[in-house]
């Protein structure tokens, strides 16, 4: 039988949740409850049928027995995505990439650094990492605009008594806020996680990223501790349509993920 | 006499020595039928500058580009048509005027390359052969190998050149040679044989050529005139012009560039040269500028004061078609 | 079942917007073909508009504006007029039969003229035929 | 290799006989202009020409084709196989399906180009007459490469030259065998000397591996700058290439159906790599270049061992500013 790489399958969505302003959550449920085997920082190529494809990572952990995505409202696709509702079906294929190399870095503390919707990787691997118990300490360096823009806030704020530990930031002042003000590259600087037999891993807009890096380098972090997810315009997915290349690798199989030290060897097209 | 092109190295020289400007942009000759746009930077670089009638692409493409947008003042190569650009890219307050100097050059046509090598064919002499070429007292000089040819002028210009009614540039800060003179009064023949035919003879005319555009968008690149800065065809909320490659979508997006371009275009026709696959541009463009001329009695590209088409009207307009 | 056309009507707010009303407000009728969209004016009217109908599978499209000198923002038909008179020739020079693009200047109160010129314009259109010269496939 | 000839009176005779597929041969429309199309009538074949302007991909990947249409009964996929024949092919066209190969194999198999292309029966035409922008020996290959072909025909004078390449070129040729004979000495040196001349007529030469291995340190060369600045930012470059290969998937609605297709797109457009923050990591017509010539001289090189160029020169000859590759890669390699 002839494969066709480019064609996805139904999922369900069973749930939706509102995370902030333009950015809901999807709960996906496949045909006979099938389970996708999936790595922290991987991705689907995600379908509204008649509207087009997207890259989306996962919001959860492959240790979860729910499967999430989280979506900001931006282009055609995930503007027709958040009209959806509840029983309505997309189409996905994947998961893509890499991931992060979670086997490798076992035995090793991890600080997630990210802002706004640059969580949902962050989330998915730091559930992982409890859930498997192989890494020594969690701590989370998260921060948004406003207090609004923040996901999963509570979640996160629960996530103390499992012994993980959180930082969060709002850009500026609000009433009812308890913790720190600032940007997220700022509240790195006042959390100086150790980078002592650590990892750091950073998702979130450009210039975050930028001041996340050379912060993580004042404390002392090496390029090949610091990893991050790429985002970049896709179409297929496999490296061929040709759009996601930075030099001669394509973001979107040979990454999202990628250390620093990587990075720094290719052309700055990203 | 010192020839344009060495009356433009001349100024151009003047004009990058005094610092007057960072740039000026030209044309250098890359073979013996062959030029394209260049960048002079230096005064060595204005010894490069090339003029000829193998000069075809309009520069005033570049003009919405980074260096005046940057607000460095440049230097401008125009022919009677890139001038007219030139003036309606003015009128539309996208340039100031204070940031380009033009150097105008009268225009004997530019060649149009097929009807040269058909010409020649006739004549049994290979276009490689061809070492220059100039028109000179209305004859076309062919300069090969084994001797000169002489040619009708308007055997060897693209035809839209043949009838040019400002071959002078409208517009210029310096005029470099002597002013031409139209050949010949506007006839629009091309467009009246469109308009003999029946609609179906039109509609299966334009068909054929809407379905072999290959949607490179060269025309809507090469037009100085397009200058947009995302194109409708490129939106996709919503998807005006779809990707796929079909009449319905490439249609829509020739008679769109044509609705955008009525009253704006001034005919000079680097589109149809750029378009690889020889769609006759030129045709629709030059029905709206025909119709505009009889309708409306005016004329893109002459008046820097003047309102653009569109955003203005007459009380005496034409509505013979409304109930 | 036999062919309906299918044709998209701009109708400027002010006037034949209000002309369809009180067409049905005095009980007179008009073929169901026409699927109205109301704009602010005649002026609002984007000549690409009329191109993506036809793209989309309209037979045809009418616009209506105020009178000459009636127009409640004083010049949008003006506009307007001007637009359409030069899509109308493009039209027709590509091959699409102009009668396809037809437009009527129709005053609030007249109920009876708005009635009148879509049922013409829908026993042309009916005449000519399905549109799909521009049709996406 | 099996070798023939064939009178060139009896050509018409072989086309008509291949009408019996689906022929794809040379045909002028009425811009003069020639491209593959359907054969209708053997006489239309075009014989003489440089070379076709849109290349063999076009029928190998279509520029518009169908991925699949989605209904509420779930998604169905198009038949691709052509089952056809492409006659009059050059060899650098025919050498260009060898990387698109390898780029659509690779990893994940792309059935749509795979099944499509193997489908084909493909004949070549060498190149007695070389156009004034080829430079395919500047890659090891030249106007009578044979590779990526079922059969290779060469103008002799009075016939051809016939070089047998495939099973299916062998069935074809013994399908036919009454239009075939054996050559004799003098058609074989015929061959020689016309291929001879025909590489003697490639006026233009670039040192590909120089170039492609220069362009490591050359990223920030002001070359870059330099030779974009003329470019005005349309996709003729890519879209005649005949190896150039991005695409781009978009969704249309055809009634209560939907269709996933694939289009060309190409890395000079600025949106190719725009993404919906606005951000976009090839901003200006500079980076734009560059990784369209990075992308064919090195990192295709690095990922598929193969040059993303087979010298056909209709970049060179198609552009409206007239930025010439040769020019830009003899600059790499000189840097």
């Amino acid at each position: 039988m002839t494969e066709y790489i480019y064609s996805p399958k139904p999922a369900k969505i069973k749930k939706i949740r509102q995370e902030a302003p333009d950015t809901k959550s999807f709960e996906l449920e496949f045909e006979g409850k099938e389970k996708l085997t999936y790595l922290p920082g991987q991705y689907l190529m995600l379908s509204v049928l008649g509207e087009g494809e997207f890259p989306v990572t996962f919001f959860t952990s492959p240790t979860e027995d729910r499967l999430e995505v989280c979506v900001k409202r931006m282009g055609k696709v995930t503007t027709a995505l958040h009209r959806l509702e509840p029983g309505e079906t997309v189409w996905v294929r994947g998961p893509y990439g890499n991931g992060f190399p979670v086997e490798e870095w076992s035995g090793k503390r991890l600080v997630l650094v990210g802002g706004g919707i640059g969580l949902p990787p962050l989330r998915s691997l730091l559930y992982y990492a409890l859930d498997r118990q192989k890494y020594k300490e969690i701590s989370l360096v998260y921060g948004a605009r406003s207090i609004a823009d923040l996901i999963r806030e509570e979640e996160l704020v629960k996530l103390r008594s499992r012994g993980v530990k959180v930082d969060l930031s709002i850009d500026k002042e609000e009433d009812g806020w308890n913790e720190f003000v600032g940007f997220v590259p700022d509240n790195l600087l006042r959390v100086s996680p150790s980078p002592e037999n650590s990892i750091a891993v950073t998702c979130g807009p450009p210039i975050m990223i930028k001041y996340v890096i050379q912060n993580l380098q004042k404390l002392g972090f090496e390029a090949g501790q610091i990893f991050m997810t790429l985002e970049m315009k896709m179409k297929c997915g496999l490296g061929k349509c040709g759009r996601c290349n930075i030099g001669g690798i394509y973001v979107c199989k040979d990454g999202p993920v990628f250390s620093y030290q990587r990075l720094k060897s290719l052309p700055p097209e990203f | 006499m010192a020839s344009v092109e060495e009356k433009l190295r001349e100024k151009t020289g003047q004009l990058l020595n005094e610092g007057k400007v960072k740039c000026v942009i030209g044309y250098e000759r890359v073979g013996p039928l062959k030029a394209r746009p260049f960048f002079a930077r230096s005064p060595a670089d204005a010894r490069k500058i090339h003029y000829s009638l193998l000069c075809s692409p309009n520069l005033a493409v570049y003009l919405t580009l980074e260096e005046i947008s940057a607000g460095e003042k440049i230097g401008l190569v125009v022919k009677g048509c890139d001038s007219r650009a030139v003036v309606q890219l003015l009128q539309e307050g996208i340039v100031d005027r204070e940031k380009v100097v033009l150097l105008g050059v009268p225009c004997q046509g530019i060649i149009d390359l097929e009807k040269l090598e058909d010409e020649l064919d006739k004549r049994e002499v290979l276009l490689s052969s061809v070492k220059e070429i100039s028109i000179e007292d209305e004859v076309a000089k062919v300069e090969t190998k084994d001797g000169t040819i002489q040619l009708d002028r308007k055997d060897v210009v693209h035809d839209v050149c043949i009838n040019c009614q400002h071959p002078t540039p409208v517009l210029h800060d310096v005029l470099l040679g002597e002013e031409v003179k139209p050949w010949g009064e506007e006839n629009y023949g091309d467009v009246k044989e469109i308009e003999n035919m029946d609609l179906r003879e039109r509609w299966d005319y334009w068909e054929e050529k809407f379905e072999k555009c290959i949607r490179c968008y060269a025309c809507r690149e090469a037009c100085p005139l397009c200058y947009c800065e995302e194109c409708l065809a490129d939106k996709t909320v919503p998807t005006w012009v779809r990707k796929s490659v079909r009449v319905s979508e490439n249609g829509f997006f020739h008679l769109m560039r044509t609705l955008h371009l009525a009253g704006r275009c001034v005919g000079c026709g680097a589109c149809e040269r750029s378009c690889p696959m020889g769609i006759p541009l030129l045709k629709l463009f030059r029905k709206m500028e025909k119709d505009v001329k009889e309708l409306f009695g005016r004329e893109a590209g002459m008046d820097v004061g003047q309102k653009p088409l569109l955003a203005t009207f007459s009380l005496e307009d034409p509505e013979e078609f409304i109930k | 079942m036999s062919w309906e056309p299918r044709i998209v009507g701009f109708l400027c707010n002010w006037c034949s917007y209000a002309a369809a009303d009180l067409t049905g407000t005095s009980r007179l009728t008009y073929p169901s073909n026409l699927r109205i969209i109301r704009v602010m004016c005649s002026g609002r009217v984007n000549p690409l508009w009329v191109l993506r109908c036809f793209q989309q599978g309209a037979d045809g499209v009418f616009v209506g504006g105020c009178h000459p000198g009636e127009c409640h923002y004083r010049e949008g038909n003006y506009f307007n007029r001007r637009r359409l008179k030069l899509l109308r020739n493009l039209l027709e020079y590509i091959g699409i039969n102009p009668k396809r693009l037809q437009a009527a200047w129709v005053s609030a109160s007249e109920g009876g003229k708005f009635a009148e010129v879509v049922k013409n314009m829908v026993e042309e259109i009916k005449a000519l035929g399905p549109m799909e010269k521009l049709r996406r496939e | 290799m099996i070798t023939k000839v064939m009178e060139k009176k009896k050509l018409q005779k072989f086309l008509s006989n291949l009408c019996n597929q689906k022929l794809f041969a040379p045909l002028k429309d009425e811009e003069g202009k020639i491209n593959f199309g359907l054969v209708k009538d053997p006489a239309e074949v075009v014989l003489e020409f440089a070379n076709v302007l849109k290349p063999v991909k076009s029928l190998l990947f279509p520029q518009t084709e169908t991925i699949f249409e989605a209904d509420e009964q779930g998604i169905h996929h198009p038949e691709v196989s052509e089952n056809g024949v492409i006659f009059g092919l050059r060899p650098c066209d025919a050498k260009s399906v060898r990387l698109l190969r390898k780029v659509f194999e690779k990893d994940y198999k792309d059935n749509y180009f795979l099944q499509r292309e193997g489908s084909y029966l493909k004949i070549g035409l060498a190149c007695t007459v070389p156009g004034e922008n080829c430079f395919c020996t500047s890659f090891g290959q030249g106007p009578f490469f044979n590779e990526g072909l079922d059969l290779l025909l060469a103008d002799i004078g009075e016939k051809y030259y016939v070089e047998v390449l495939s099973e299916k070129g062998k069935k074809l040729v013994e399908e036919n065998s009454e239009l075939f004979l054996e050559p004799t000495e003098a058609d074989m040196e015929l061959r020689q000397i016309a291929q001879a001349n025909a590489e003697g007529k490639i006026g233009r030469e670039v040192n590909v591996k120089r170039a492609s291995e220069k362009l490591g340190q050359a990223y920030d060369n002001a070359l870059w700058d330099e030779t974009s600045k003329i470019c005005i930012g349309c996709g003729i470059c890519a879209y005649l290439c005949p190896t150039c290969h991005c695409f781009d998937m978009t969704d249309e609605k055809v009634a209560s159906r939907t269709r996933r297709i694939r289009t060309w797109d190409t890395c000079m457009f600025s949106y190719f790599t725009l993404q919906a923050s606005g951000h976009n990591p090839r901003p200006t017509k500079k980076e734009r270049l560059r990784n369209r010539v990075y992308h064919k001289f090195k990192y295709l090189l690095e990922n598929f061992d193969e040059i993303g160029c087979v010298g056909c020169g209709r970049c060179l000859e198609n552009c409206p500013s007239g930025v010439n590759l040769i020019e830009i890669l003899s600059r790499v390699a000189e840097s």
